[in-house]
């Protein structure tokens, strides 16, 4: 028998909406006054046997982590532990937020640890735990740099933010009111140091930096780009996405950053979940720590302690955002320590560029480090569609726009050589493909090619859309 | 490393392959800015780190909660756990490649749709983070849709302030006021509220059951109010209250936002989901992602995300939201919840809502030195008690392993007790713990 | 779009073994002496993500109950509440069987409260735990019957079964060493009262019975059938393996069987694992109860006890058999009470009756209760390779072979009429179709025909044996 | 029903199609075995059932276990537990279809390859019940394939009372007789095994680890004097212990039966896993289920049960056993343990049980009163401790929350102590508890 890859998915199946299937409707009798109830109600309402036939169905048409490897670039699909939902499914866990501190110290002393091991990873002095995703930390990170200039009576108008960068780094400065100057890359990848000289000014208040950047490049450029952002009254901003490349390594506090995001769905492997839950905790230099949410986390003699800042935004989630996916990362960095983290990025670097030396496409710009973006010869997208038939997920495609036809690349340090070399072999027999002949792919999937433009034209997004046809 | 995948042969192999002698050479990180020191912190086995975490968690005491405040617990059957735990949901990203995520698409398609049956509004979206974070989308949402300026949103007065912050920075860019109109007697003050408002309000927020634990008995008349100045309506409520109540459109709401993880999340110190809804004129401009039906090649119906331009990925600082990674998983698990229920689960469960917070409240009066519920009116899962000193109440009762919490509410001071399908059976220690405050029942 | 079935996997798929991914050979070096130890240990290594993957997969290549029905007569597939895998994985659970009895009354009170069940539910006087599986528990009972003969010094030789009964009666018989007196089903496909009446004498130790039988069909002289054989100084065992259809209308003791088992994972839902574990207990009549399986747990006032039978056979397992197969039955029999126990057997047999109601094969006897068996016109093995490529799990075949060509057909409770509907298009899809084109299937399946006879010629039990070729 | 499926209407429609009013009348059950009583057991929700069930479990003392005696516990990961609960495998049947069950069958496969390196022989069964029955039915395995006449087993005197119990149940109805060899100093006296056997023997069995926890210094001269005459020479030992001793059929075993539960349960109450493995020879004779590998139509390798006409649904009273039920999910279980261990995992793991009794009677030892190991020579989780009254020392021990048992030896009693990874940790509390009887450190 040959090795064949194994496909975690081969061929068309279909299975109808739980609406399809059984819906009861239900008269509404209540102790409420009949003006404020609903006179009946239809739902589906399949037995529980039924119900976990059909998420067990729908599970088996979907791809994760454990089906095979997903090398989306800047999205560092590692493997995530499963013992963490072990912690995560305590019962100690069940603590409402609004107990008095004494009475939830667990949930406090967590916290605190968290945000030490937090602090120390990202050459930070202080960190919040509050904001719920990787965007929220941004915003929160706005916020709080809005309020620092604002103490100072130094309010500014302008956010930079790289061609290259994350479309949540424009999006949130947006949010938080800010113009959003866009600054060119040079032509090694980088930041243009004299563009941002140039853009740099009274009115920037902050320049939006990944590092390595979303081609995997580091800027080297850093201490030179802080000084240059500093000199003019703006902070830097570190965008936290692509951390995996960096631990034990380089910290983004001894570059200069004076704000950054934790993904802790990325670096710490907490699981993605289909799109979420993440979590964003936020590090500030000391000088900003007045101005973060609250509440923060103190030990005192007494215990541990809730407090608000003195200068504090208030807050960015009305608790602490995902506490489940707190302590899973911090679970997944005390199994690890110093030697297994630092060996994380060693393992996602090499990972990385050894991928990159067994595929038949083009790779622009390095040296590289957790992930690089390949230029495809073809449609990207449908370089993508044509990988799933080969039994693995493809990478990001078409981003960054810097490079033609990008196939951004990340394949994080839990791939083993053995997967690598079976993505290689998807991208290079794809690569060896008719480029016509990639529009009739994906064939071994459970869905054909959608057709996404035309669900876009008529929007049907519940069942009630469909009934009415 | 815990997780190691190469073999030292396999490692030697791809260092060849890269040609580096070390992993170390392939970082192109200036000395300058290299991390020479340590951490500190000590890797440990599988077995000690749960030991580690778990017992922290065993730190916190054992009680009773009665709190609520914008975290509710239900019972979630353990189907929800077995089935949202499958790695194919758990672990998978979010669904850029349709062709192999048709099963989160389709959950994540189910899940809008109950939403819009719930709310009766035309559009659902996957999710927002929570209640509060919902509530900011929907004023920037407001000031996206408005046909004339606006600058202001209004919301009670009752709004807890811990949602109110977080409005308060949604709102800080685009630079929209915040107002608050009156409350009377715990619900909306209409009249008050027609005072208070202008051409100039972009969005009239309403929420049942609202901070006092009581159903707002007249929102159609808090809706004219909004719509005479063609603001929207945004009604804020959740999950399994809907299973009750009047679905939003019908009284004129516009946007509905809430918390969902009143279905399929248990008490988990404040994690939650945010329920967006609106009506569907406002679907290009509505926050996070969509799922839509459409056909593959085959001609099959398949679900794909949708309206995509929308998003930052594509939009960058001109997109709906900043909203990324959002609450899919939650969503999935909530749609799994309902479905378990069906209709007359969710109508009881809410209807437990209903009548074990005034049970708790009638047992409560009947104490010397309380009074419950302190308001007039129907409630849903929390009312108000009076009492002479609240905190001590809340300060003896913790003694007995009993959670409550105070509320202000103008210049008073009451206990807030919150009575769900979990703890109703534990009243009697509530009811035991108030009683041996002094008096006695 | 039309309905199809939900195919829970269509097409080919191949996963390596563990060991032909990578291996790895250790070097043993112990703080033993080198004579007792091994020179080297070699195994598959797979980091934890290749693992999970690994088996992840071979799960995608199987099929269990929340796949879609397992109709198989005398298996009792039932749906298996997930709730009592949580209480599986409760801590509680963690007791060692030597501890005191004082530092395990947990443990021992829900021995006693299921033991208690039990004997309700079986209208039995006494119920051992002990034994690990439904043939444990015919092996233990037949023991038992053994030695209250002994102690009576009426040593027997023969136990009868009908031709009919489980393989396993017939084995656990022999086991014990008897010699089997097969009985022959009479024209109804029942017990031919006229002929037990011959075969049973002076040497029949035990007349074993299911009831109803594999046939589905109540054993109605069952008053006659228990007279003969107490007369002649035998007892009647009870095969608990279609006791799914009598809950809340029958009980086994009231109809004269002296000793039974009870298949926990049939009846009481507890998974099949993919073979195992079950649990088996026994109940007996009043005076049979001396010669129970030790330790028994009865309560005193000091709480409860383990204690010895005064005339025990001993012990059957080293301990208690399967205890979270026992503490899972009992959280379900508790879930369902009277009421919901009393319908699990209106709602098994009302499923089964309207199934042969809606398929194409004859069903030559009748009435049946929670089973039936339909007669194919073709190879009941094609027929059930067939139905494989309709996406559900066809029935036990070619068995019991009073039918010909049988396709016993258990569809149990919680089967909804549209899955019975499925299954029923499934059937008679299969009943349309040429014979001859039956052979070629399955097609839509993992693996296609097996040729299990080549596979038996040819033992190959190992990774080392596919080595060596 | 808690998992009812019908709806009114179809139960109706269902009705209807079979031709009654009421399943009830489907029943053919005389009046006079009619059960019309109740059980007296009350339904409550899976919520109620659960603190019911849990409730009662929370009643067993919390303590620090150091028992052993034939069940032994060891952490197992989590990532087993999380795959062997996908539902595909949990609730899956014995594998009679194998084109839609090839993944445990593979997987079933996988276990059998690991039990044959484990062991070095050449055919294992998909599993056994304990180790205890494992035992009984390598009893009547010899008793099938001895060429001549032997109604005789040998078993090592240290034989804990519940396996040979179990033994005699196995072996009563072929009329096997059971008789002991003698022991001395805790391991087997190879001359009084000589005297002890004849040619009426059909196997002698012996036990490393032995029932002292001591692993035997010449099982090959064991393996002599069974082979002298022609019995059979079986081997007890576990799965853990085997990652580090020599594999049995290096010193002549011809059937090694066993505790495979040691990889993938922890102490759960005594649930188990019988390893079995034997001589090619014994092929057609072996009990239990056998999965092979061979080929499908399309000529990819596949898998399948086979050999089955030595089973009791084929061959009834003339099965090689009457096993049916197994305990398959454990055998996936044990397998993903072994290969998360991987090798170097499992001879640690091994090395643990040597290095970590060997630690805790050295401490034991050193205390006043007590004598830490009574036998000499090398242990493996287990030894046997010297003190003036056992009884006493096991009661006072359980009042200080740490679990023990006496250990009968010949006239002696002396106290068992069992060590593994998952209590070395607390063996300061077992010393503590030692030394606060009467003498002190």
């Amino acid at each position: 028998v040959p090795h064949q890859q194994a496909r975690w998915f081969a061929g068309e199946q279909y299975e109808p909406l739980l609406s399809e299937k059984r819906t009861e409707t239900v008269e509404v009798d209540s102790s409420l006054p009949d003006d404020l109830t609903r006179d009946e109600l239809e739902l589906p309402a399949p037995a529980e046997p039924e119900l976990a036939r059909h998420y067990t169905h729908l599970s088996q048409m979907n791809y994760g982590v454990e089906s095979g490897p997903i090398p989306l670039g800047s999205c560092t699909m590692k493997y995530n532990p499963s013992f963490t939902e072990d912690i995560a499914a305590h019962p100690g866990n069940r603590v409402h937020p609004l107990r008095d501190d004494a009475d939830k110290q667990g949930i406090l002393r967590l916290c605190h640890e968290l945000q030490d091991a937090l602090a120390t990873i990202g050459g930070m002095d202080a960190v919040t735990l509050q904001p719920p995703a990787g965007a929220a930390g941004e915003f929160t990170g706005i916020q709080v740099a809005k309020a620092y200039h604002a103490a100072e009576d130094d309010e500014r108008s302008e956010v930079i933010v790289p061609e290259s960068a994350h479309g949540t780094n424009f999006a949130s400065a947006a949010m938080a009111g800010y113009d959003v100057v866009e600054l060119p890359s040079n032509e090694n990848g980088r930041v243009e140091v004299d563009a941002l000289r140039a853009a740099v000014g009274s009115e920037t208040a902050l320049l939006m930096l990944t590092n390595p950047n979303t081609l995997g490049l580091f800027e080297r450029d850093i201490g030179e780009i802080a000084d240059i952002v500093h000199d003019a009254g703006g902070l830097l901003y570190y965008d936290g996405a692509n951390l995996n490349s960096l631990l034990g390594k380089a910290r983004p506090g001894d570059m200069g950053f004076d704000v950054m995001h934790f993904n802790l769905h990325k670096t710490f492997a907490t699981p993605h979940g289909g799109g979420g839950p993440g979590q964003g905790p936020i590090g500030v230099r000391a000088d900003l720590e007045p101005f973060l949410p609250t509440p923060q986390v103190r030990e005192t003699d007494a215990g541990y302690e809730t407090y608000a800042p003195a200068q504090s935004i208030g807050r960015v989630h009305e608790f602490l955002g995902n506490w489940l996916v707190l302590v899973k990362a911090y679970a997944y960095i005390l199994r690890h320590g110093d030697e297994g983290l630092e060996r994380v990025s060693e393992t996602a670097v090499l990972n990385a560029n050894y991928l990159a030396s067994q595929i038949d496409y083009e790779v622009p710009y390095g040296p590289f480090h957790h992930e690089f973006v390949a230029s495809a010869d073809a449609d990207a997208a449908d370089v993508a569609k044509a990988m799933l038939d080969h039994g693995v997920h493809p990478p990001t495609t078409k981003w960054p726009e810097i490079v033609d036809e990008a196939l951004m690349t990340e394949p994080t340090e839990t791939e083993s050589k053995a997967r690598l070399d079976d993505l290689a072999a998807a991208f290079d027999a794809v690569a060896a493909t008719d480029p016509e002949d990639l529009a009739e792919t994906p064939t071994a999937t459970a869905a054909r090619r959608i057709d996404q433009a035309a669900a876009a034209r008529t929007p049907r997004l519940s069942w009630h859309a469909l009934d009415e046809e | 490393m815990p997780y190691a995948t190469h073999s030292a042969a396999e490692r030697a192999a791809m260092l060849d392959a890269v040609g580096v002698d070390d992993p170390d050479d392939l970082f192109d990180v200036p000395d300058s800015v290299r991390f020479d020191d340590e951490y500190g912190i000590e890797a440990r086995s599988e077995r000690a780190t749960r030991a580690t975490v778990e017992g922290a968690l065993e730190d916190s005491a054992d009680m009773v909660e009665f709190l609520g405040g914008g975290h509710y617990d239900h019972y979630v059957p353990s189907v929800v756990d077995h089935l949202s735990l499958r790695s194919e949901f758990l672990t998978s990203y979010t669904q850029y490649q349709p062709e192999v995520t048709q099963g989160f698409l389709q959950a994540l398609f189910e899940f809008q749709s109950l939403v819009v049956e719930l709310t009766g509004l035309g559009v659902a979206n996957c999710s927002m983070y929570d209640r509060a974070t919902a509530l900011g989308e929907a004023a920037l949402l407001a000031d996206r849709v408005r046909a004339v300026d606006g600058d202001r949103v209004l919301v009670p007065d009752s709004l807890p302030d811990r949602v109110r912050s977080v409005l308060d920075n949604y709102t800080d860019g685009p630079d929209i006021g915040v107002d608050t109109y009156p409350t009377s007697s715990g619900t909306v003050d209409v009249d008050a509220l027609a005072d208070s408002i202008d051409d100039d309000v972009s969005m009239v927020y309403a929420a049942t059951p609202n901070a006092r634990g009581l159903l707002e008995p007249d929102l159609s008349a808090v809706g004219d109010v909004a719509d005479d100045h063609d603001a929207l309506f945004c009604v804020g409520t959740d999950a399994v209250a809907l299973g009750l109540l009047e679905p939003p459109a019908a009284y004129g709401a516009d946007v509905v936002v809430g918390d969902a993880s009143v279905l399929g999340l248990p008490t988990t110190y404040g994690m939650g989901l945010g329920l967006f809804a609106c009506r569907e004129d406002y679907l290009r401009q509505v926050p996070g992602r969509l799922v839509g039906a459409g056909e593959d090649a085959a001609g099959n119906r398949a679900y794909t995300l949708t309206l995509q331009t929308r998003e930052q990925h594509i939009r960058r600082e001109r997109a709906t939201s900043n909203i990324c990674t959002n609450q899919a998983w939650l969503a999935l698990r909530a749609a799994m919840h309902a479905a378990w229920l069906g209709p007359d689960g969710l109508v009881e469960l809410a209807e437990t809502c209903v009548t074990g917070v005034s049970d708790a409240c009638e047992r409560i009066d009947a104490l010397d030195g309380f009074t419950a519920p302190v308001y007039d009116g129907h409630h849903f899962r929390e009312a108000l008690v009076n009492c002479a000193d609240p905190d001590a109440v809340v300060e003896h009762c913790r003694d007995e392993g009993v959670a409550l919490r105070t509320v202000a509410d103008g210049d008073d001071e009451y206990l807030a007790v919150c009575v769900t399908d979990t703890n109703r059976e534990q009243v009697d220690a509530l009811v035991d713990a108030l009683a041996g405050y002094g008096g006695g029942e």
